[in-house]
């Protein structure tokens, strides 16, 4: 019978791996036992809660070569374990995608910014409130939603591509990367693979116990952003019950490259609507050609929505994602 | 408790989380492994307010606890003790920090700042805590070491903030009281103060 | 009047220990062989303990033992709702069933992990309506309510009633309480404009920064407790008794208090501090129960979510000529308050409607804990009537200020359903006062202006709450030092009222502020007994006390300057700090040497005869311990006549953004009506803190919980949504009438409520203005709401359901 | 591994019932694969005896109608997808089962509806009969079956059991999900649903290790006829002769 209310963290193991090497491996050999750490603002509650219990912490903010934000010959790479603050701030990051400086700026509050790292914001587990509360839902590996019934509190779950579990990606900082294109660089002790953004996040119809397409073992260690949309028009948009230590209700990242007024091609990504960020392609053709206009903008609203399934109260969310990508396109 | 329960494996896992602090020892002597390297050692040396302290500290253990149960700097205070509310803030290497919420191996090797730290040597309250004082600014004051520690960070880095810059650097960091208008209007005499 | 204290600015003792980090709350202290404390708390909304096997918890290492309900009440637990210290009988989700107590926290909650309870599982319940149904679940174990003197009761009514009144209708069922004054219908008849709708206040949770920790230890048969409480004496006084310790046996220590805005002021909210001292006493060790943020949720208090339907009529003139108000309380799952009487007592008083009519039952539910907390009622009902007032102006061709004018209660005017005279109101005043300092003429041409999506809303309300008591003692001593010593019993929660009703003592003796020490923060200190400090009452109340123990002392002086000195008392007077002839002022004494001479004289100099009678026995046993230490000035209060009323008015100007519902207030005014003002700084904090508490009722707080499963979902400030930095305006103005009351010896009566009333009154009629007047008869008024009307979308699964999304 | 049910917490945090352990699984697939190399390697030593085999050539009889051949091949396809689309996401595969799963689970389910409301009114019924007397079959040579031997209906009542076992806590779990057809409750309550979930789970197994041995024996030289007939519906006379009593069975003649 789990029946108190933790507070305090459990005994666990702490590895703290100055290189490479050392994490990949431990990552390798701990398995599931290793949890990764960031900067652990999606950690402690789990632990303290004891609703997540892995055996050890692998903390990666010691090692260097994943920290910090360097240009590359087509763009730039931004180390996983960047704090979102060092991203908010960045010249580079400002000058040429200031749509992840915005998304980066405005994540929880200042504190969690300044430990809270862009792999941690990217891979932190949904919010859904019966799942943070240590529930065995189906998320859990039980076999059960609290949230998807008739009665459920699920204002801030899904409107798309729910399957079974309807929680939503919770991350500011994941629908910025997919509109810009960005690819996530995955290591094992194994080797390296690139996944596409968009890729890299999964909804629970392919994977009901994971947010992300990481394997065991795998390290999320840098993002990278081509300069495909380096210097587009952005527009960046959430929308909270709060305005610090909130997570969106909905948020909008969107980029535009247009000529002579006309969108000539464009990356609208929503999330906190589905489970992973979502994309929305069928708005991004129907604007192509079109003035980057108010017009434009409600032309595309509900096609912004189609295919929308709402719970029980979250009905508002179809407005206001059509809302954010009319504000988006009109700019 | 059911005794088939130790036996039955929940889905999570039961936790037997005395136990668990040698899961993973356990786990390398049994199978004949050598420990991977990158463990962290219990005592460490932590600078704490200018001042180099030994503790033994456990691996989970976060800032917070460290410095009030075994530091007994109890200006740091829990309000949540998840991260949510900021009466824990401290600064490490002068960056507001929840320290309820990083473990204190973390910051071995770097600069860490309670609000008892803030007087100079001769006992004159820092220009931040002079300012709140003279503003009244704490109400009940439980968040107030947060508060001050947060606008500490913010004049450090920005000693002529606008309000609504401090507005923004203090956002992490509740007051149930709603004093926040008295807040701000202490940092901004501190900017003064300092300026 | 010149005072040389009052309406002065000063630094309250406690302040520098408060950004210094040095002033010890509960949690903060230590002793010797201390252990810690750990709470098992219901999982289940509504259940019987059938058997508690901790075994394997005892068994290992570390344990020290375990307390339950059986051992705190061995003759039973009271058969009464309010919470116990340890219950077997949970009626929500988080009640404390057991503590264990172990070297470490960590050793606690693994062990506790190891305790199994076997529970009978009761039907549970978490909105009052559905409770209300026939073949609804009663929230407690004999019933869905509580009679007083009765005890536990069923209140049923059948379900075309329950269907009626969720679709927006008038409830037909017979109340539980009926209050009525004037002739409604008539006033009905009279009426132009009527507005008739039901409405839902959610309950807001208490979420005080600082949990209800607490250390215990017993020593020589006494025992130590450290909490946080608002009312020092009040509070140890009823602490004792839950706790079951004789009085003079008790040392509560409570030098300051992590937030207080009514759950910590009476010991009945918070008897969980039993918890450590019973378990101390069981194991003979100091105990340590920090308490976590879930637990403060659910145990620590919220509001009172209110489940209405109100008519209010209109005379053509603007005048409210009737208000009916029917209203369903969610008393949650551990009895709640009068929230809804006190909602019809505020638009009696505030709008003074000619004829009045309040009915209610209050029904439980397995949520959290219900009390006392900023407003009870009177906040509540602020947003629901101020956008009524708002659209019966614009209906009646009125403008929105003179319709609160015409209504304003002022000076003579009497209030409330018992039709009690105020001892002064200068609400007209502050109606002014605000409407001139905010430009609210001005800013008229500003209404629903239309900038692309964004709308401005122009909203003004008005906050009341009865803001005084009295019959309370009062003690000062003086020593060879001439120092006052201001025994205060008051309690700091951070208003700083103890502070500022001390100088009222510094005040009669003339005294400047460096020469007073407040003695308080612990009761071994000997304090004289208080009201709770709640309900905005402590600035009256405790300046009349503390006047009247220093007019004691004062008189004490002068008597003893007459006896050396010769002539009359009345020949004498007071300055610098001596008592001196007034004809001759060189003839005179200072105080260190009267206070001196009265300990020679000792008898009633020294407080070991001639005590006031009718002091409490808490002062009795303070008076009997300084008896003989020092000069004594000691009074006990007799009661006051009227209703001392705290005020304040709102306007505020906000940008509402249509296409996502989220708005920016750019302008607030707070402006207060509370008397003589004793301390504009403090009074400052009030306003200010009152607004933040305003934004977070009309706009952000939520209560909430799984209606299939009864458990919390609110229970940490991210998901109740407690206001930010950001969620306030960058700046709120305040001012003050500053006009005194007449039932007061300084003129001050108090003001915490009424600041969260009006701003929530003022935001809730500036969303309505935004949003062309549609009265969402709510609070919260959240972003999704906004959105759900604009788009037109339906809004919620179950109508005026508590606990959820919607109230 | 050792346990056969998991366990878990229901929202209230008592135990209940989550499902099977899928750590069966690999035990079934162990076994199963163990006793059908044995099998194979029994078979394989006594080969020689088994060298005459019946002919394919010559006159033909009727053994399954096209439209029974159609109701075995969809049957199998989704018991196949099924099986496969439940198993893959315990595997670790990320694919998008879920829909896949109830659609074939229905397809299952209208044809073993179909199947059985067919088999009962149109086809010859008794012939699928397990009657005791059939249990001597497999130790008496001289008996010689009628339509189906021994194995073949115990094969079949196996399966339908499962089948139907799979089936019912099928269609009580695709309640609990979100269709096309209706929003999901949460009706059931925790503990029923986990015996749900055990008991889909359990006949999940069992069909895992009939479907093997099935096919298995479907691939057996000696007995790849019957897979032929069930393919082209036809047996030869000769494999008529070899393997059925025509006294017991009788079949007409193919076209």
């Amino acid at each position: 019978m789990v029946a108190t209310s933790h507070d305090v963290m459990p005994d666990i193991e702490l590895y703290q791996p100055a290189d490479e090497a050392t994490a990949l491996d431990l990552a390798a050999r701990l398995g599931n036992e290793g949890w990764l750490l960031g900067g652990g603002q999606d950690t402690y509650g789990w632990l303290k809660d004891r609703n997540k219990t892995p055996s050890a912490m692998i903390e990666l903010t010691q090692i260097d070569a994943w920290k910090g934000i360097t240009e590359t010959a087509d763009g730039i790479e931004i180390g996983a374990v960047t704090t979102l603050t060092e991203i908010a701030r960045n010249p580079l990051v400002q000058s040429r995608y200031g749509l992840l400086a915005k998304a980066a700026s405005i994540v929880a509050s200042p504190q969690i910014r300044n430990v809270g790292t862009l792999g941690g914001n990217l891979i932190q587990d949904t919010r859904c409130w019966y799942y943070r509360r240590g529930l065995d839902c189906y998320r859990a590996g039980g076999n059960i939603c609290y949230a998807d019934s008739p009665e459920g509190l699920n204002r801030e779950h899904a409107l798309f591509g729910a399957s079974r579990c309807v929680a939503v990606s919770p991350s500011d900082t994941a629908p910025t990367l997919v509109a810009l294109d960005a690819t996530m660089v995955v290591a094992s002790a194994g080797g390296q693979r690139e996944i596409p953004a968009q890729d890299f996040f999964v909804g629970p119809d392919r994977d009901i116990l994971n947010m992300t397409v990481l394997n065991e073992g795998e390290i999320l260690t840098a993002v990278r952003i081509p300069n495909t949309w380096a210097n587009a028009e952005f527009y960046f948009e959430k929308v909270a019950d709060r305005n610090v230590w909130d997570f969106a209700l909905v948020n909008i990242a969107a980029a535009f490259k247009t000529s002579g007024g006309n969108i000539e091609d464009a990356r609208i990504v929503c999330g906190a609507v589905e489970c992973v960020p979502r994309r929305l392609e069928d708005v991004e053709s129907a604007i192509r050609g079109q003035a980057r206009s108010e017009a434009t903008g409600n032309s595309v609203a509900e096609m912004a929505t189609a295919g929308a399934r709402p719970l029980n109260y979250n009905n508002f969310k179809v407005p206001l994602m059509q809302n954010l990508v009319k504000r988006a396109i009109r700019g | 408790m059911n005794p088939k329960l130790t036996r039955r494996r929940f889905i999570k896992g039961v936790i037997a989380s005395g136990a668990a602090a040698t899961t993973t020892a356990a786990w390398y002597s049994a199978t004949g492994q050598e420990r991977p390297s990158g463990f962290v050692e219990r005592l460490v040396r932590i600078n704490v307010n200018g001042q180099v302290r030994n503790v033994d500290v456990e691996p989970q253990e976060t800032l917070a606890s460290t410095l009030r149960y075994k530091l007994g700097l109890t200006g740091t205070k829990l309000g949540c003790n998840r991260g949510e509310c900021g009466a824990c803030t401290v600064l490490v290497n002068d960056v507001p920090t929840y320290a309820c919420s990083v473990l204190t191996h973390s910051f071995k090797n770097d600069r860490i700042e309670t609000v008892e730290g803030l007087e100079s040597a001769n006992g004159d309250l820092h220009p931040v805590q002079q300012a709140f004082v003279e503003e009244l600014a704490p109400q009940c004051g439980y968040c107030t070491p947060g508060q001050v520690m947060a606008a500490v960070g913010l004049l450090r880095e920005n000693p002529a903030p606008t309000r609504d810059e401090a507005r923004h650097a203090l956002s992490g960091n509740i007051c149930r009281c709603g004093s926040y208008d008295s807040y701000l209007d202490g940092v901004m005499r501190a900017a003064e103060l300092i300026g | 009047m010149a005072y040389m204290h009052i309406g002065k600015d000063f630094t309250p003792p406690d302040v520098p220990g408060k950004v210094t980090g040095r002033i010890k709350y509960a949690e903060d202290y230590t002793r010797e062989g201390m252990v810690y404390a750990r709470l098992l708390t219901s999982p289940i909304p509504h259940a019987r303990v059938l058997d508690i096997d901790a075994s394997a918890a005892l068994a290992m290492e570390g344990v020290h033992g375990i307390l339950t309900a059986d051992d705190v009440y061995p003759d039973g637990e009271p058969q009464s709702t309010g919470l116990k210290i340890l219950t077997n009988e949970p009626t929500l989700v988080g009640e404390p069933i057991l503590a264990l107590a172990a070297d470490s926290e960590k050793i606690a909650e693994t062990a506790i992990a190891a305790i199994s309870v076997t529970f009978e599982r009761l039907p549970f319940v978490t909105d009052p309506l559905d409770s209300l149904l026939p073949d609804g679940a009663d929230a407690y174990n004999g019933g869905n309510t509580f009679v007083f003197r009765q005890g536990f009761a069923q209140e049923k009514w059948t379900a075309d009633q329950v269907a009626s009144m969720r679709a927006g209708n008038e409830p037909t069922a017979e109340p539980q309480q009926t209050v009525e004054y004037g002739d409604l219908e008539a006033s009905f008849a009279a009426s132009s404009y009527v507005y008739e709708g039901t409405f839902t206040n959610a309950g807001y949770p208490h979420m005080s920064m600082e949990p209800r920790s607490a250390l215990a230890y017993w020593e020589d048969g006494k025992l130590y407790l450290y909490g946080g409480s608002q009312s020092l004496t009040a509070f140890a006084d009823g602490i004792a008794g839950i706790i079951g310790v004789p009085k003079a046996d008790l040392v509560f220590i409570n030098e300051a208090t992590g937030g207080g805005f009514g759950q910590r002021a009476r010991a009945g909210s918070v008897p969980v501090y039993g918890v450590p001292a019973k378990l101390s006493q069981k194991i003979n060790r100091p105990v340590m129960m920090r308490v976590t943020r879930e637990e403060e949720f659910t145990i620590g208090g919220a509001r009172q979510g209110l489940t209405g339907w109100i008519k209010v009529g209109f005379k053509p003139d603007g005048v409210m000529a009737a208000c009916d108000l029917w209203i369903v309380s969610d008393n949650g799952g551990k009895g709640g308050g009068a929230d809804a009487y006190s909602a019809a007592d505020c638009i009696s008083v505030l709008y003074q409607a000619d004829a009045v009519r309040f009915r209610g039952t209050a029904i439980g539910t397995n949520t959290a804990h219900r009390g006392a907390q900023r407003g009870p009622g009177q906040n509540q009902i602020a947003p629901i009537i101020s956008p009524i007032l708002d659209v019966a102006a614009d209906e009646l061709g009125i403008s929105r200020f003179d319709i609160r004018k015409i209504n304003t209660p002022m000076n003579g005017d009497v209030g409330g359903p018992q039709r009690t005279p105020f001892t002064s109101a200068y609400m007209p005043e502050a109606l002014e006062m605000a409407r001139e300092q905010f430009g609210w003429d001005e800013r008229q041409s500003r209404r629903r202006q239309q900038n692309g999506s964004k709308v401005i809303g122009l909203g003004i309300g008005q906050g009341y709450h009865n803001a005084g008591r009295s019959g309370m003692d009062g003690i000062v001593m003086m020593g060879a030092d001439g120092r006052l010593k201001v025994h205060n019993g008051v309690g700091n929660l951070g208003t700083y009222s103890y502070a500022a009703v001390s100088r009222a003592a510094a005040e009669v003796l003339k005294m400047p502020w460096d020469r007073v020490d407040i003695v308080t923060g612990r009761t071994d200190l000997h304090l004289p007994i208080t009201s709770p400090q709640d309900g905005s009452n402590s600035i009256f109340t405790n300046t009349r006390t503390f006047y009247g123990a220093a007019q004691d002392m004062l008189a004490k002086m002068k008597e003893i300057a007459a006896n050396d000195l010769g002539g009359a008392p009345e020949d004498y007077d007071i300055s610098n700090e001596r008592v001196h002839q007034i004809a001759d002022d060189s003839v005179g004494m200072s105080f260190g040497e009267v206070a001196a001479r009265g300990m020679e004289l000792g008898g009633k100099y020294t407080g070991e005869a001639e005590l006031p009678e009718e002091l409490a026995e808490w002062t009795q046993i303070a008076a009997d311990r300084l008896a003989g230490t020092g000069f004594m000035g000691i009074f006990h209060d007799p009661r006051h006549e009227g209703n001392p009323p705290g005020f304040t008015v709102t306007c505020c100007e906000i940008e509402l953004d249509k296409e996502t519902g989220k708005f920016e207030i750019l302008d607030m005014i707070q402006i207060a009506e509370a008397g003589t003002i004793m301390h504009p700084k403090g009074m400052d904090n009030q306003l200010v803190g009152g607004a933040v508490w305003g934004i977070g009722l009309s706009a952000l707080e939520q209560h909430l919980y799984d209606p299939q499963n009864g458990i919390p979902a609110s229970t940490g400030y991210w998901q109740s949504k407690v206001p930010t930095y950001l969620d306030c305006p960058l700046k709120i103005d305040t001012g003050w009438v500053d006009l005194p009351d007449p039932e007061n010896p300084v003129g001050a009566r108090g003001v915490g409520e009424p600041a969260q009333g009006s701003v929530s009154a003022a935001l809730t009629a500036a969303i309505t203005d935004a949003l062309d007047g549609h009265i969402f008869g709510a609070s919260p008024i959240t972003t999704s709401m906004i959105l759900n009307h604009i788009a037109g979308t339906a809004e919620e699964a179950v109508e005026l359901a508590q606990n959820n999304y919607r109230g | 591994m050792g346990e056969i049910v998991r366990y878990k917490r229901d929202v209230w945090g008592e135990e209940v019932i989550l499902g099977v352990s899928w750590d069966l699984l690999y035990v079934v697939f162990m076994a199963i694969v163990i006793l059908l190399i044995a099998h194979a390697i029994v078979m394989a030593a006594l080969a020689k005896k088994n060298l005459d085999r019946p002919t394919g050539d010559g006159r033909r009889v009727v053994r399954h109608e096209s439209i029974d051949r159609w109701f075995h091949w969809l049957m199998a396809a989704s018991i196949l997808v099924l099986i496969f689309t439940g198993i893959a996401p315990i595997l670790g595969l990320r694919i998008a089962w879920l829909d896949i799963h109830w659609i074939s689970g229905l397809i299952l389910t209208f044809l073993v509806i179909a199947h059985i409301i067919r088999a009962s009114f149109w086809q010859d019924f008794k012939s699928m009969l397990l009657l005791p007397k059939d249990f001597a079959e497999p130790f008496d040579s001289a008996r010689k079956p009628g339509k189906y031997y021994f194995e073949q209906k115990g094969m079949h009542w196996a399966v339908t059991v499962v089948v139907l076992a799979v089936i019912v806590t099928g269609v009580l779990m695709f309640m609990q999900i979100d269709t096309p057809f209706w929003d999901r409750t949460n009706s059931m309550p925790e503990d029923q649903l986990g015996l749900v979930f055990l008991l889909h789970g359990l006949s999940t197994l069992a069909l895992v290790a009939l479907a093997a041995t099935h096919i298995y024996f479907a691939l057996r030289p000696e007995k790849i006829f019957y897979t032929r007939s069930m393919i082209s519906g036809w047996m030869s006379e000769d494999e008529l002769a070899a393997n059925h009593d025509p006294a017991k069975w009788s079949p007409k003649e193919a076209d």
